[in-house]
């Protein structure tokens, strides 16, 4: 989120939710925007394939086809770029490469729009009005955007339709994307990922060996640890296609096929192609799982041996620091020692790490500070989890997590009333300070950024430009920010690049003593003596630089976002028109198909239902925990997938008789079908939180006694079709086609 | 028994009421319901219907005039100083009269006994408890917390997801209703 | 006596019926009424106090969505005895959704897992803490060489909480692989 | 005894698919049950039930309890009983299974009346376990009841039908009205217990459907939309329906049970032992008696 949900009671005027659904999935978020159209009128647009809880709230519905985000978005750019009611101003300033989208947009035309998204012309042109002229407005969305075989492209044109309305970094503006689990938002941060170091430093050699050094351990001993240097600089395995590390059908690129998973805390039934993880989950040597709740992973197999569960406390059982959605920290304290014989995460970890012979290197950081510049062994014993909040916070610069000390955030929670809930700001102690810190907090002094990107609050009360990261200039145009954009209160005017060694004297324009010039880092995001940081502090300036926001990404396969038809479309003469992505080699050591899978077979002519998946409001992510707590199972007792009347009459199908999907990868499942008229008759959803039912198989005997959910049933991902997103390979979730039978 | 000072009232804004069933689910942790007995149920009407979709929050409403008072055949019902219908389960024989004079269907009747046949009524007390000590260890087990003993919020509207649920004093509730009307479509 | 009689009976019985009641004998309606008269009293001064005495209230956020929602927990002798309101809190004021305010069961669920478990020869076995950790990494190393670092696969968590989650990264790394991933890919 | 026991687990199996299967009172069914009380053209039955239940039916019972013995004492002390010789012939009337039968419902009726208005009037013995236990007992009695009145319907439906006699005597209210005994137009059974057996038997099946649906309550067979009712409108009609009822077989209990016991003195024999006076049979059951004595009989 680059702003939060105050910002949008206290400003937005206008909110389009696209591929979102926050009625069900984040209800307090709903009642921010709620509170919006009360108080001050706001419009809310929904956009969305299915009429939904948070569609039932809208001002204006729009019924999409699922898979054509890009292609409305275009829709709304034509009219805007056609009417000139584009923020020139802000585009010419602060945003590089508008005019290649603007040319794009020229050949979305509404009525192209509209046979293409299913959304009549004058429900688009009404959008691109509305949002032209109410300002500022906010865009949110969800996994309803990412989970696409164009999930990159569907999450760029967005924040680029908020560039061209000048809606970034404004007050009541911004993208607000709803976040999925409670701590994904810190978990990302601190890439928990196949393709970085913690705080989005990558797999380079440079920040490898900045983090050999911030972990106090020897680079070349962690080089050491991998099967070969080359592979300590490579994307591992990604959660959407592990299972073809252990299967090995396909070509893969790894120093070794996967013979152990180690699953802690990750709901694999909520993972696509259940199916194939099942036939991976039976080859495996070793399958350990590590989890409050019975993961259901332990029930879909039934492998005889080496496998593995161990009981691990829940967060109540243990203290730490939680990101939320709007990238503020909060401290959770404890509630309850650990239950049974559980263990808490971190000691699971520490247990292995000893096992494994690298203890002392894992927790060497904890007993380390900064002493005049210098990172220096200072304790002997750390205590959990504070020195390893004090450790994140002076390692990850690159987000500016410096501010996140324990004993601020700990202050923070205790005086938790003190903070207005419109603006985050707070009163009394903690004047000067933002709720939970939102990062980056550059310093120890920060008080949070509320809302990115906003160049009319100074840069130490949370106000930045755009970050300097693609370089200074492309294709010969200057990448900084115009010379009339300066941060308020920023000594330096108009743009300029990131600090490093060589540049901060030219930048800031002050002199480093010699003293400073030989502990200063390379730059400011390997800088451990935190003099960069002290010296743009002065300076009123962001280490990051004030630069353009770049529409177009030239690393990328379509560096100008475009449309392209799901994998398993359901208009097969757009398939042709508009193809997806040619065959990728070695993303994330896997192979995917995209072109040879899309056109391997008029898909729609054998499963002519489109399939979209769905939350419900008293399950989350596999559901497991929901599934076992009495009351909120009883709100959904089965599984089942809301179909239109008519199309259920079409095969003879009652409400509450059982049915049969089929995928096109020969997969199936077992649902109960619910006469539901959010769905039109071309689609069903279905929710993707049950589990202990495989293609109609019950697998109740494989739950140890006494682990069986209150509820059980078939996982909507078993027909999920096979489709990932070409950069950061998220499975397709949203966008598919299934064909029914009464059973 | 005068009605001038505060009755205790529910309200449900269903333009907010996005049916999340926080306030059931609430109500059942709190108190320890048995499954499938809600005291507080929440109903969606033309549910997919673009445009008339619509979810309300409902539960006994502590009517100032309570039917199910009336039809008591042992009487167990009574009702509070400040509106709120309490009843007595040592009274009740749970024939069922009051769910049929309830046009809120508000009263629950939980099996109990051996062959699991209907037990006493039970129903929203809007956290105020029943006729035992308050905040006894039994009268938690017959009716569930007290709330309103502790100078608390019933837990429902408490934590009402998006403060569709207002409870307190009508006059209050109403009030909040009011502004809240009368500022939405115009803004402030 | 007749008078106040009749100002109790309309006020709870309403106008229309009471001249019916009356005319009846009001012998049957007025025993309610009178009932009601005796058992309000004021609330004694421990009766307002805590039910739980000697609770203290520990202050925690909500493990389901990233809205990041305050929790009241109070907490009994080391016993989660009931979820309160949040009432102040600056996101949530006070609000939940309905796995929110069920965030207790995660503690009183009798579905926990309670002890480590191994499956051999098809059936789930309970195991001692040291065993499962002994022979797991045995295995774990016995596969590293065999293969090495990169046979594994971590798959991490969106509900570790921050400080976990860098550790997590840090024992893969330190393991060796970048063979880690957790439900943020999907 | 297997059969009682399957007829027990089936009921409880009712229950308990009742109580799984998706609720018609507190489900989605609700909100149309809550139509404003007196909105034009409903049928919503809350209000009559509620106004029926609060103010009506209380006191009408009491009347009854109070006022029907009230008059057979009147009558008793006036009019006086009715004396027939018991050294006359006895005909053999009733069969075995006649008062077996009998006996049973009786039995079953001694336990419904008095807990029915043990419910009724249950704030006078203080609600709770006591009256809780009434209404299990009158649970029970039905089931009693149940097997009780099929055959007894069964086995006198035919002499029960209405003849011209029956006019007669209810003309001249049985003869009881007058001190002297006249002969009295009336078959095997009089009007006053044709009456009786109908309100009994046919009434009793009435009461048992509707105390069944208040006692499941929950239940989903279909039946409140074979009706076009809700679910609730049908506990509501099945109530009114139950209490009306029961007025009008408690006050017609009470006129048997005087009529056999008191009224005409030793009428109860003719139930225990099967036979009536042949006198008795001449003044109280004329036309019966000329046809026994046409086909010689007696």
């Amino acid at each position: 989120m680059t702003n939060h949900f105050g910002d949008v009671v206290g400003h937005s005027k206008a909110i389009l939710i696209i591929g979102a659904n926050p009625a069900v999935a984040n209800p307090i978020g709903m009642k921010h925007f709620l509170q919006a159209k009360d108080r001050n009128n706001t419009q809310l647009i929904v956009v969305d394939p299915i009429y939904t809880k948070t569609a039932a709230k809208a001002d204006y519905y729009l019924r999409i086809r699922t898979g054509t985000d890009v292609a409305f978005i275009y829709g709304l750019l034509h009219l805007i770029f056609k009417n000139g009611w584009e923020d020139k101003e802000f585009i010419k300033k602060r945003v590089y490469g508008m005019d290649k989208v603007k040319e794009e947009a020229a050949k979305w035309t509404p009525e192209v729009v509209s046979d293409v998204t299913g959304i009549p012309t004058d429900q688009i042109v009404q959008t691109a009005t509305l949002l032209a002229e109410t300002k500022p407005a906010t865009v949110v969305w969800a996994l309803g955007i990412t989970q696409h075989s164009t999930g990159t492209s569907n999450t760029r044109i967005l924040p680029i339709m908020q560039l061209a309305l000048g809606n970034m970094g404004k007050k009541g503006g911004g993208c607000n994307i709803i976040r999925g689990h409670d701590n994904v938002q810190g978990a990302t941060d601190m890439c928990c990922l196949a393709d970085s170091l913690p705080g989005y430093y990558g797999l380079s050699e440079g920040s490898w060996k900045y983090f050999a050094k911030s972990w106090g351990v020897d680079f070349d001993w962690l080089q050491s640890r991998f099967a070969s240097p080359e592979w300590m600089n490579k994307k591992g395995f990604s959660l959407a296609k592990w299972w073809q590390g252990v299967l090995q059908e396909e070509q893969t690129y790894s120093s070794s096929p996967i013979r152990a998973l180690w699953v802690q805390g990750n709901g694999l039934t909520s993972m696509s192609q259940t199916a194939k993880i099942q036939e991976a989950l039976n080859k495996l040597d070793l399958l350990v799982i590590a989890e409050p709740f019975l993961n259901e992973a332990a029930v879909l197999t039934n492998r005889k041996d080496n496998l593995y569960v161990l009981p691990v406390a829940t967060q109540f059982e243990t203290e730490g620091s939680v990101t939320a959605t709007n990238r503020s920290s909060q401290w959770r304290s404890k509630v309850i020692d650990p239950l049974y014989e559980c263990k808490t995460d971190h000691d699971v970890m520490f247990e292995f790490a000893k096992k494994f012979g690298f203890y002392d290197q894992y927790t060497r950081a904890m007993k380390m500070d900064v002493k005049e510049g210098e990172l220096v062994d200072v304790k002997k014993d750390f205590v959990w989890p504070d020195d390893a909040v004090s450790e994140i916070a002076r390692t990850l610069k690159t987000i500016g997590l410096g501010g996140w000390t324990p004993e601020r955030l700990r202050k923070q929670q205790e005086n938790w009333y003190m903070f207005d809930p419109v603006t985050l700001a707070g009163a009394g102690p903690m004047k000067g300070q933002y709720y939970g810190l939102p990062w980056p907090s550059w310093d120890k002094k920060h008080p949070g950024s509320p809302v990115l990107y906003d160049v009319d609050v100074p840069v130490n009360d949370g106000g930045m430009g755009f970050r300097n990261r693609f370089g200074l200039e492309h294709d010969g145009v200057n990448l900084l920010a115009a010379p009339s954009v300066t941060v308020k209160g920023s000594t330096i005017k108009g743009g300029y690049p990131e600090i490093t060694r060589e540049n901060i004297e030219e930048v800031l324009g002050s002199k480093l003593t010699d003293a400073e010039k030989q502990k200063i880092g390379s730059n400011w995001k390997t800088d451990i003596s935190g003099i960069i940081q002290e010296k743009c502090r002065a300076a009123g300036v962001a280490p990051y630089g004030n630069a353009r926001a770049r529409t177009i990404v030239w690393e990328f396969p379509d560096p100008v976002p475009l449309h392209r038809e799901p994998i398993h479309s359901s208009r097969p003469d757009l398939v042709s028109k508009y193809p997806t992505y040619p065959d990728q080699k070695n993303n994330f050591r896997v192979d995917v198909k995209f072109i040879s899978e899309q056109q391997a077979r008029e898909w729609v002519k054998e499963f002519p239902t489109m399939l979209v998946t769905m939350r419900v409001v008293n399950l989350s992510g596999a559901g497991m925990l929901e599934r076992s707590s009495k009351y909120l199972s009883h709100l959904t007792p089965e599984m089942f997938a809301n179909i239109h009347p008519d199309l259920a009459f079409k095969y003879g199908i009652r409400d509450g008789d059982m049915m049969w999907l089929h995928s096109p990868q020969g997969t199936k499942i077992k649902v109960k079908a619910q006469h539901n008229q959010s769905v039109t008759p071309d689609r069903i959803c279905l929710p993707y939180n049950f589990a202990g039912v495989m293609q109609g198989v019950d697998l109740s005997p494989n739950y140890p006694e006494g682990t069986k959910p209150y509820t059980t049933g078939e996982s909507s991902n078993t027909i999920t079709n096979y489709g990932f997103d070409v950069i950061t390979q998220i499975p397709e979730y949203n966008a598919g086609l299934c064909r029914i039978e009464k059973a | 028994m005068s009605s001038e000072t505060s009755r205790m009232k529910f309200m449900c804004d269903s333009s907010r009421c996005i049916q999340c069933f926080a306030c059931s689910v609430a109500c059942a942790e709190a108190h320890d319901l048995p499954v499938g007995i809600s005291r507080r149920k929440v109903v969606t009407l033309h549910e997919g219907v673009e445009g008339k979709e619509v979810s309300v929050s409902i539960a006994c409403m502590h009517c100032s005039d309570p039917p199910c008072a009336k039809v008591c055949p042992v009487d167990c019902f009574y009702i509070r100083e400040d509106g709120i219908v309490l009843h007595d389960k040592k009274k009740c024989i749970g024939c069922g009269y009051c769910l049929y004079a309830c046009p809120f269907g508000a009263p629950q009747f939980p099996r109990d006994g051996a062959f699991g046949m209907r037990g006493v009524m039970d129903k929203c007390t809007m956290c105020a408890g029943g006729p035992e000590k308050t905040n006894s260890a039994e009268e938690r087990r017959f009716y569930g917390q007290n709330r309103i003993a502790e100078g608390k919020v019933p837990i429902c509207a408490a934590v009402c997801a998006t403060n569709a649920l207002l409870v307190g004093d009508a006059e209050d509730v109403s009030a909040i209703y009011r502004k809240r009307t009368s500022s939405r479509g115009k803004g402030e | 006596m007749l008078e106040n009689l009749k100002n109790t009976m309309s006020a709870k019985v309403g106008r229309r019926s009471f001249l019916k009641m009356a005319a009846l004998g009001a012998g049957v309606g007025a025993t309610s009424s009178l009932l009601t008269g005796n058992t309000l009293r004021a609330a004694t001064e421990e009766e307002v106090t805590n039910p739980f005495p000697g609770s203290k209230r520990v202050k925690t956020i909500c493990s389901i969505c990233s809205a990041g929602c305050g929790i009241i927990a109070e907490v009994k002798d080391g016993v989660w005895v009931r979820q309160d309101v949040a009432q102040d809190h600056p996101i949530s004021q006070g609000s939940h959704c309905c796995k929110g305010i069920d965030q207790i069961d995660l503690v009183k669920s009798k579905q926990r897992l309670k002890t480590p478990l191994k499956k051999e020869n098809g059936a789930w076995k309970r195991i001692t803490w040291p065993q499962a950790v002994d022979e797991i990494s045995d295995k774990m190393l016995q596969l590293r060489k065999e293969n090495g670092p990169d046979m594994a696969m971590f798959l991490g968590s969106a509900k570790f909480n921050t400080q976990q989650a860098f550790y997590f990264r840090k024992f893969a790394a330190m393991w060796g692989t970048n063979n880690i991933d957790h439900v943020a890919r999907i | 005894m297997k059969t009682i026991i399957v007829f027990i687990i089936t009921i409880l199996m009712l229950t308990s698919m009742a109580y799984a299967a998706e609720s018609m009172i507190w489900g989605n069914m609700l909100i149309g049950n809550i139509l404003s009380y007196g909105t034009k053209d409903s049928l919503n039955m809350g209000p009559l039930f509620t106004i029926l239940q609060s103010q009506y039916f209380r006191n009408i019972f009491l009347v009854i309890v109070i006022g029907v013995p009230a008059v057979f004492l009147m009558h008793y002390l006036v009019l006086g009983a009715r004396f027939f010789s018991h050294d006359g012939k006895k005909v053999y009337v009733f069969s075995l299974f006649n008062r077996l039968i009998h006996l049973l419902a009786a039995i079953s009726f001694l336990v419904l009346i008095p807990t029915g208005l043990m419910m009724i009037f249950g704030v006078y013995f203080g609600g709770g376990p006591l009256v809780m236990t009434a209404r299990h007992l009158h649970g029970l009695a039905t089931a009693l009841f149940f097997l009780a009145v099929i055959p007894m319907f069964f086995f006198w439906v035919a002499d029960m039908l209405p003849t011209v006699d029956d006019i007669k005597w209810i003309a001249i209210f049985g003869g009881y009205l007058s001190r002297k005994q006249s002969e009295v137009p009336a078959g095997k059974f009089n009007a006053g217990q044709k009456m009786w057996f109908w309100i009994a038997t046919l009434g009793g099946i009435v009461m048992i459907a509707t105390g069944a649906a208040m006692y499941f309550q929950d239940f989903n067979l279909g039946i409140a939309s074979a009706f076009g009712l809700s679910q609730i409108d049908l506990l509501r009609a099945s109530a009114i329906v139950h209490n009306i009822m029961a007025l009008l077989i408690t006050a017609l209990f009470i006129t048997h049970v005087y009529m056999s016991l008191f009224a005409v003195k030793g009428a109860i024999n003719s139930m225990i032992t099967g036979y009536k006076e042949e006198q008795e049979l001449k003044y109280l059951h004329s036309s019966f008696y000329r046809k026994l004595k046409a086909q010689n009989k007696i």
